[in-house]
């Protein structure tokens, strides 16, 4: 079965680089082509790298608590740009300040997120959902 | 022309500044000398540089926590909170990561959301935007010395406003603000930014304030090994001691394992004089600040708090003249408040009741000292080679070579061929030194620790053990064995 | 009969038995060859025994908490919450303060009080007026090893039911449960009443159920020197020996200075050793508890998690086998199931990420050894002077003479002579050795420890000190400097 | 000016010392007469110390939980003793668990003492209240 294509950064003015290296290593064992476009990617960059390489999915990390902002109409952009079908995973610490993460997640469901995970976050729960929502078969 | 570790000359820094200042309108609001005077009448419990001074005297541990909010009232709020509840002995002023970016506009548009949310939507305070006045006030309305804590590549225009502010300690420098903070800013030009930042500082000495700063430690705060860390502060001490800086506070993460970690704070300060003494800054006060561990933190408050502690017991036992604090919400985001004063008040009762401990010389507290003295001698003299004698060519060719290395950077000035892992007691140790001018005593010491790490556990050393590392602590755990 | 260190002959126990389980009905459920065959059948992971055995082979350090309510389901479920959500290795049953003092029908009234008003009036689980089969539920609903903790001079009763309820360990002695828990109680009686339990455990054994017995080592828990609760715990200990116990866990309160305090644990093992060896008791599991700090709490919670975070990093360093754990709320009196755990999970977090970690021996650490060996040995060789050879009279005389002194114990049969306080490192030392047969060079030394704190702060080493002390670790010191 | 009397004891089945060792002391140093009657003390033990010396001052402590179940009808007691004018004081962890300490307070006071103490005072505080209630002059 041919590979699917994931996107993967870190949003806005955000460094954090760990997560990262660690997603793109694990994603990669897991089975998928990974596109890391790394630290302080824009929303630009994201879809970009969507449209070149056809991907299947976008991931967007945030760990500094700005995510809500930087997320700010980006599921929409990508409507718009005709990335209709690419799945969008949001994760991290997306705000600022210890909030109900039940709360946060609705917020982000509503702005279009397909799936939106916690702090702390394995990736194997991540490539779980991948794995579902893109009907790969173990 | 060729970027040189050579002390600005005058008319040149002031050439460069008047474009600093005109980065954002309120840089207009400086004006240095009216600024020199401001800072003459700040009395000297709320200047680091004598508090600082009197805790390395009496072998004290002095705490300070993280903190920054968006708006000026709520900032002063949180800092009178953790100042009076959480009992700090030294604030900080965190700056949000728009400001960081020199983005002053998003800056911006975050201050306004947080007016309109009525939550603060940036982490941390806006100063370049709040500008003089505003620093000021926060200045006024506590009672510690206050420090800028960001990570700004070019910090030139924070650092204006804010030491006309009277803030009294300036955190960061060319390489620990670039590399764990930036993903395209070369080194030369961070360097460059900060060169200014260390003249501006040496300026305020000139006129007789003196101002602390301090390399950032942590780096990207994940299995960072000493001798890394330790290399770049120094060297970022000696570039800031070229431009006329007098009082230095060297910086270190903690990585977990007691004896390496006190050998890290002793050799930081030893190596510091050692260097300081050779290139001849034999007038700097330097003391060091130990970062409670910096990497992921368990999500359950009750065991934060045991990371927390067991930080606290470290920086005490190490005699760090300082401590970085973290909160039992590590692991969730920015902390309440509540959270941030509780990490301090843990911290406080631990530094307190081990005031009188220390640890003794062992055997092997000895070998771990003397590791980390090779290894940065090894990094800092291939430097000098480098540069041929200048520090400032000597860095910029020791990252594109990999001499300096550091692990899991966002930066693409930074090779990234150096690989940590812990070994089978905690510490952490090189799984690839890639391209660090190391002998091979040193390779084939990391190699035999790993080496018996692996036997233990029954598989090689390899990435997946550098991950499990990682997450570890997360889990309730220092080394990551396999599950 | 003068009472004598001789095992029991099995029809005079039975003789003492009889009456014994009539002291409350719930004594008539009591069958011991039912009992046996109840307790064989308990798997080996809900054993002390054996998950002490396995933990002291691993090097690990078991977590265990005080616990315990009025009723049963509230009890189970309370003991469930600290296994399940603190994560407790080992699990206790705390007794209520009526059943210590063997007043049934007080605790009759409390249980009663409790359900009337729906929440527990008693500090602990009165397990006597509850029974046997009350306790088996309490056992059989749980997935770790169950052990009484209480405080009862007269706990004959109490151990017939709870061993037969299948507890698999049970704490106390005929010194530690009197001198801190009772007033009017004679030695003479406490050490027949527990050799009554410890034969009781013999016959256990000899049937085939090896139950663990632990004397209480921190006795009153306020700056109780190390030499004084080895000498009792190692005495108990003999004591049980003789009465056929094989399995004994010996106990250590936190005194706050690390040296101390691993020189501590590493003699209590060494010593206990040295003297089993000594009087032929070969065969017996000897294992370690470390309490930790047993004094005044910081009302605070954060800094409570600090205290209790540096018992935790001193157990793991130290080695323990296990560590008993307190709780954010101790300064505010019972905790809460959700405070107890977090203590729990604050504690497994240190002790997980030191497990791996230990400390060195060193100069100071040596000498700490050597020290304690010489009080112990000082003390316990006089009680066997004294005795003529036999431990049971020696013991009594010992306490009558003063040659055994507990510091701040309520009971009369305690001479009260001696008076501890910590020297300029916060180590416990004597401030008054009283009637204890210390020699010059014993005496010497803990008054150059104490002159050189006095000289430090400037007055001379009194009682004043010595309150300054006990109030210090909740005013957030270790060592109770002037104010 | 003559001293006044003190009764001290630890009531119930309650065998903290330390605490009444150290308050002794200092009701003492504080120019006190302290009949210590220690712990483990009952209800008649504090009336007949009280009766017997001629006391102004009861001071209870209980550090144990179960202080509420020990001290019922103990203020009743006094003054069917004849002891109307004696001060009660009472203090310690007096229940069992954390609970807000105002409420424990407004149920020993209606009990009928006249100073309830939460966990952790200082001597010096009954010290000044004593001063305070019996009119003596620093």
């Amino acid at each position: 079965m041919e590979k699917k294509t994931l996107v993967l950064g870190v949003i806005g003015a955000d460094v954090h680089a760990v997560g990262n290296k660690i997603l793109e290593y694990a994603l990669t064992e897991a089975g998928f082509k990974v596109v890391n476009i790394g630290v302080m990617a824009s929303q630009e960059e994201f879809i970009n790298a969507a449209i070149e390489t056809n991907a299947d999915a976008i991931l967007v990390s945030s760990l500094y608590g700005h995510g809500e902002l930087d997320c700010q109409g980006f599921p929409q952009k990508c409507k718009e740009a005709g990335l209709d079908d690419v799945l969008l995973y949001v994760g991290g610490n997306l705000v600022v300040g210890k909030q109900d993460f039940e709360e946060v997640k609705k917020r982000f469901l509503e702005m279009g997120f397909h799936r939106v995970y916690p702090p702390g976050t394995m990736p194997e729960t991540a490539i779980a959902d991948l794995k579902k929502d893109l009907g790969i078969e173990d | 022309m060729e970027l040189r570790n050579r002390k600005w000359d005058l008319d040149y820094f002031n050439q460069i500044r008047e474009e600093v200042l005109k980065m954002w309108p309120t840089g207009a609001e400086v004006d240095l000398e009216e600024a020199v005077a401001y800072q003459k009448e700040i009395p000297a419990h709320k200047r680091f540089k004598d508090v600082l001074a009197r805790a390395k005297k009496e072998g004290r541990t002095l705490i300070q926590p993280r903190a920054g909010v968006a708006l000026i009232n709520e900032h002063i709020d949180l800092l009178k909170y953790l100042q009076d509840e959480g009992e700090a002995d030294l604030l900080p002023t965190t700056i949000d990561s728009y400001t960081r970016q020199n983005q002053y506009e998003e800056a911006q548009r975050g201050i306004e959301e947080s007016r309109k949310m009525g939550r603060s939507m940036l982490n941390g305070f806006p100063a370049v935007n709040h500008g003089v006045a505003a620093c000021r006030k926060v200045v006024e309305s506590l009672d510690r010395p206050l420090q800028v804590r960001h990570g700004t590549p070019d910090a030139r225009l924070l650092a204006e406003i804010t030491l006309a502010g009277g803030f009294t300690d300036f955190e960061g420098g060319g390489i620990s603000y670039n590399i764990p903070y930036a993903k395209d800013v070369s080194i030369e030009k961070t360097l460059f930014y900060w060169q200014y930042v260390d003249r501006l500082v040496g300026l305020y000495q000139e006129k007789g304030v003196e101002i602390n700063r301090e390399p950032f430690g942590p780096l990207t705060g994940t299995l960072v090994p000493p001798s890394i860390s330790h290399a770049v502060a120094i060297l970022e001490g000696l570039l800031a001691a070229e431009q006329g800086v007098k009082n230095l506070t060297l910086g270190y993460g903690q990585c977990g394992n007691l004896i390496q970690d006190v050998a890290a704070i002793q050799t930081l300060e030893e190596l510091a004089i050692e260097y300081f003494n050779k290139f001849g800054y034999t007038d700097c006060q330097l003391t060091t600040v130990f970062h409670q561990w910096m990497g992921g933190f368990p999500q359950d408050e009750a065991k934060a708090f045991g990371v927390i502690s067991w930080g606290a017991v470290t920086a005490a036992l190490a005699k760090a003249t300082k401590v970085i604090v973290k909160t039992p919400h590590e692991a969730l985001g920015i902390p309440t408040k509540e959270a941030n004063a509780a990490g301090l008040k843990a911290t406080k009762q631990v530094v307190n009741m081990l005031r009188d401990q220390s640890i003794e010389d062992t055997e092997k507290l000895l070998i771990e000292k003397e590791m980390i003295k090779k290894e940065v001698r090894a990094i800092i003299d291939r430097v000098l080679d480098l540069g041929e004698g200048d520090l400032v060519q000597g860095i910029i060719k020791a990252f594109q070579a990999g001499v300096i290395d550091v692990p899991f950077a966002p930066s693409r000035y930074n090779l990234g061929k150096i690989l940590p892992a812990r070994d089978n007691n905690g510490a952490v140790r090189f799984l690839e030194t890639g391209n660090l001018p190391f002998d091979a005593e040193i390779k084939e010491f990391h190699e035999a620790k790993l080496a018996e790490r692996g036997q233990v556990e029954g598989r090689e050393p390899s990435f997946q053990m550098v991950i499990d590392d990682i997450y570890s602590v997360g889990k309730g755990m220092l080394v990551g064995r396999p599950r």
